[in-house]
C-alpha cells in the first residue's frame, strides 16, 4: 500500500491537532482551520497512525493524539495528575457511568451504604461526574452524569463503550430492583412453585 | 518524562486499583479485613462470591449462616462492629426463620420475595463493582496512554477592528447638540376665517338683500389659497346654521352646483 | 516508495519522544528504552513525518516533536473583526473631539444620558481616545482626549477641521431629535439585523 501524499487540509488538522492543548471537536476543528470539511482528514489520519506509536482517537465526540496504547509498560509513570480513587469512588463512578443520569439515593440503593460527601466530590473535582440538572420528583434531587473528560480519561468513544454495558443492560441488571422484582414475581407466578423454591435457593 | 529512567524501573505495575477479586480466603485475614467493607451489604456480596456460584444461583439460606457466623466470629475476636452490620445480622436471622416457617403462616411480603429482593441487589452491587473493575483497568490517559508531553498550544489572538467614519462622527454631534439643545415650542400664525366671523359676515350681507346670492360672493376677494378654503367651510356652515334658524333658505340647481342664499324675511 | 511498517523500536521512540515534556538527546531515549540503539529509528522517524504536518527535528543535539514549520501560522492566529461603532460610541467619540479634555461626568452632562463603561474602553481600544490626565478638581476625575490615530483614521489635519455648530446647522445636523431619530430608525430598519444590534450594543 502506497499512501498518498498527505494533502495540505491533512497536514493542516494533524498540525492542529498535535498542538492542541486539549482535545478537539471535528467542529472546533474546522472553524480553526477556516470553515474546512475535516472529516475525510481525519479519517485519512486515523488510518495512517494506526499502527504507529501515537494514534489519534475520538472520546465523546473530541479527537485528540495519544501514544498507543500496547506501549503503556514503556510510559507508565506514578504521576500525580493520574488520581487515586479510593474503592468507594470508583464503585461511585461505576454506578454514574453506567446509570447516569443517576441521584445519590439512588447510587446509595445499590452500594447499599450512604455515600461520603467527599466521594461524589473527588469525582466532581477530577472533571469525571457533573451535576447534570434536577429529577422532577418531589425533593427535586440532583441527578449526576459523566463529563466528556471521563470519556477521554478511560479511552472511551462513547457511553457505548463501557466495557459489559449491553451484556447488563439485557440482563436487566441497570433496572432498579423493584423493576427486577416484579418482573421475577411475575415470571414465578408462571412457573410451578418448585421451580419458585429453588430459585430462591432453599439447598443449605 | 522527568529526564531518563530505566524501563525495568518504570514497569512497576500500578497499584491504585488493586482490585476486589484477590481477597485471601485465609480466616484471620478475613475477619481483619472487616474495616475495609463498604457496609453489610458489601460484605455479604463477598461471602456469596465465596460461594463460588453464580449470584443468580446463591443459597440465601447458606449466605445467612455465613453472615451469622462471621458476625459471630468478628465479636468473639472483640472487633468492634458497626451498627448496621448488626441490624443486618437481625434482619437475615428473621429472614431464615422466616423461610424456614411453614408457608401458610407467612406474612406479606413473603420470605422469599425478600430473598429475592436480596439476591437482586447483591446481583447488581456485584455487577458495578465488576464494571468498576474492568473500568479502572482500561487504558487510561495519563497512565496508560499520554498525550503530548509538551504541545505548542493554539492561540487565537482576536482583535477588533473598529469602522466609524467622518459623516457619522459629526452627525452624533450634532445630535447630540439638538438633543440638549433648550427647545421652544411655536404655534404658526395660521389664516382662518372662524365660524363666528363668517356668520357675522353672511347675516351682514344678506341683510343689504332679498336677491338670491350665491355663496362664492360670501367669501373675501383676494384671499390666498389657505384663507379662501377656510372661509367657504365656514361661510357654508355659517349658511346651513342660518337656514336652521330661519333667516335664510338655500338653493342648489344641480348636484355640486353653485349654492345659492336668499334671506327670509319674517 | 513503500514505507516498511514501523518497527517495535520505532514506535517506541516515536511515543517516547512524543509523551516526553522536554526535548531528548539520543542518549537519554536509548537509556530510557533500555539502552537500545535509537539512531536508526529516529532517523527513519525524521524520514517518515517528512513532509507531513508534524515533523521531529533535532535541535542542539535534543530532539522533538513539532508542528511543521510551514504551519506555524496556524498555531497562533490573528483574527480581526471589522466592528462598527456603536451610535452610543460615536456620540462620546464627537463629545470627546469637540470638547477635549472632558471627564467622564462631562460627557454625561453633554449627551444628557449615563455612559455605560465599555463605550469608552471600546475608543480607547480604538485607539482613538486616551487618558490625558486628571482634572484639577474635587475628585481628581479622569480626562479623555483624542490621539493622532483618531485624526488619520477621520482624514483630519487637525481638530481645527471639524465642522462648527453653524455649519453643523446649516448642513441640517442639528434638526431636532424627533426627526432625527426618525431618520435613525429608518436606517436602521433598512440595515441588516446584526448591524442594528451593533449599533445599539456598546460591547463587543
Amino acid at each position: 500500500m502506497t499512501p498518498a501524499p498527505p494533502d495540505e487540509l491533512m497536514r493542516a488538522v494533524e498540525a492542529t491537532l498535535f498542538a492542541a492543548e486539549a482535545p478537539m471537536s471535528a467542529g472546533e476543528l474546522a472553524a480553526y482551520l477556516g470553515g474546512a470539511d475535516v472529516a475525510s482528514s481525519l479519517a485519512a489520519l486515523v488510518e495512517h497512525y494506526a499502527g504507529r506509536g501515537i494514534e489519534i482517537v475520538e472520546r465523546g465526540g473530541k479527537w485528540h493524539f495519544q501514544s498507543a496504547a500496547d506501549l503503556a509498560h514503556l510510559l507508565r509513570r506514578e504521576r500525580e495528575d493520574v488520581r487515586r480513587l479510593s474503592r468507594a469512588a470508583t464503585e461511585v463512578l461505576a454506578i454514574v457511568a453506567y446509570h447516569e443520569p443517576v441521584s445519590r439515593a439512588e447510587i446509595e440503593a445499590i452500594r447499599g451504604v450512604q455515600t461520603a460527601k467527599g466521594t461524589l466530590d473527588v469525582l466532581l473535582e477530577a472533571g469525571w461526574v457533573r451535576v447534570a440538572g434536577r429529577r422532577e420528583v418531589p425533593g427535586r434531587p440532583v441527578i449526576f452524569a459523566t463529563t466528556p473528560a471521563f470519556l477521554t480519561h478511560f479511552g472511551l468513544a462513547s457511553r457505548k463503550e463501557l466495557p459489559g454495558i449491553d451484556e447488563l443492560r439485557a440482563a436487566g441488571l441497570l433496572d432498579p430492583v423493584d423493576q427486577a422484582l416484579e418482573q421475577a414475581l411475575e415470571q414465578a407466578l408462571a412457573q410451578p412453585v418448585a421451580d419458585v423454591l429453588a430459585m430462591d435457593g432453599d439447598n443449605p | 518524562m522527568n529526564g531518563p529512567q530505566a524501563v525495568t524501573d518504570l514497569f512497576t505495575g500500578d497499584e491504585q486499583w488493586d482490585g476486589i477479586a484477590a481477597k485471601s480466603d485465609h480466616d484471620e485475614a478475613l475477619y481483619l479485613e472487616l474495616e475495609g467493607w463498604e457496609g453489610p451489604l458489601d460484605l455479604l456480596l463477598d461471602l456469596a462470591r465465596r460461594q463460588k456460584v453464580d449470584l443468580r444461583q446463591i443459597s440465601i439460606l447458606a449466605l445467612v449462616d455465613q453472615y451469622v457466623a462471621y458476625i459471630d466470629r468478628a465479636e468473639a475476636m472483640r472487633l468492634e462492629l458497626a451498627a448496621d452490620y448488626l441490624v443486618m445480622a437481625a434482619w437475615l436471622a428473621y429472614l431464615k426463620s422466616a423461610m424456614l416457617l411453614p408457608r401458610e403462616e407467612q406474612e406479606d411480603p413473603s420470605p422469599e420475595e425478600l430473598a429475592l429482593r436480596l439476591q437482586l441487589r447483591l446481583q447488581r452491587l456485584g455487577a458495578m463493582r465488576d464494571a468498576a473493575s474492568r473500568l479502572m483497568a482500561r487504558d487510561r490517559l495519563g497512565r496508560d496512554v499520554f498525550r503530548r508531553g509538551a504541545p505548542e498550544g493554539l492561540h487565537v489572538d482576536r482583535r477588533n477592528r473598529w469602522q466609524c467614519d467622518w459623516f457619522a462622527l459629526v452627525q452624533a454631534y450634532g445630535q447630540v447638540n439638538a438633543r440638549t439643545a433648550p427647545v421652544v415650542h411655536m404655534v404658526r400664525d395660521r389664516a382662518v376665517m372662524t365660524l363666528e366671523s363668517a356668520l357675522a359676515r353672511v347675516a351682514a350681507m344678506l341683510g343689504v338683500t332679498l336677491d338670491w346670492i350665491e355663496l362664492a360672493q360670501f367669501l373675501p376677494p383676494h384671499a390666498d389659497a389657505r384663507l379662501h378654503r377656510s372661509a367657504l367651510a365656514s361661510s357654508f356652515v355659517a349658511a346651513l346654521e342660518l337656514a336652521r334658524l330661519g333667516r335664510a333658505e338655500m338653493a342648489q340647481d344641480y348636484a355640486f352646483g353653485p349654492l345659492r342664499l336668499r334671506r327670509i324675511v319674517a
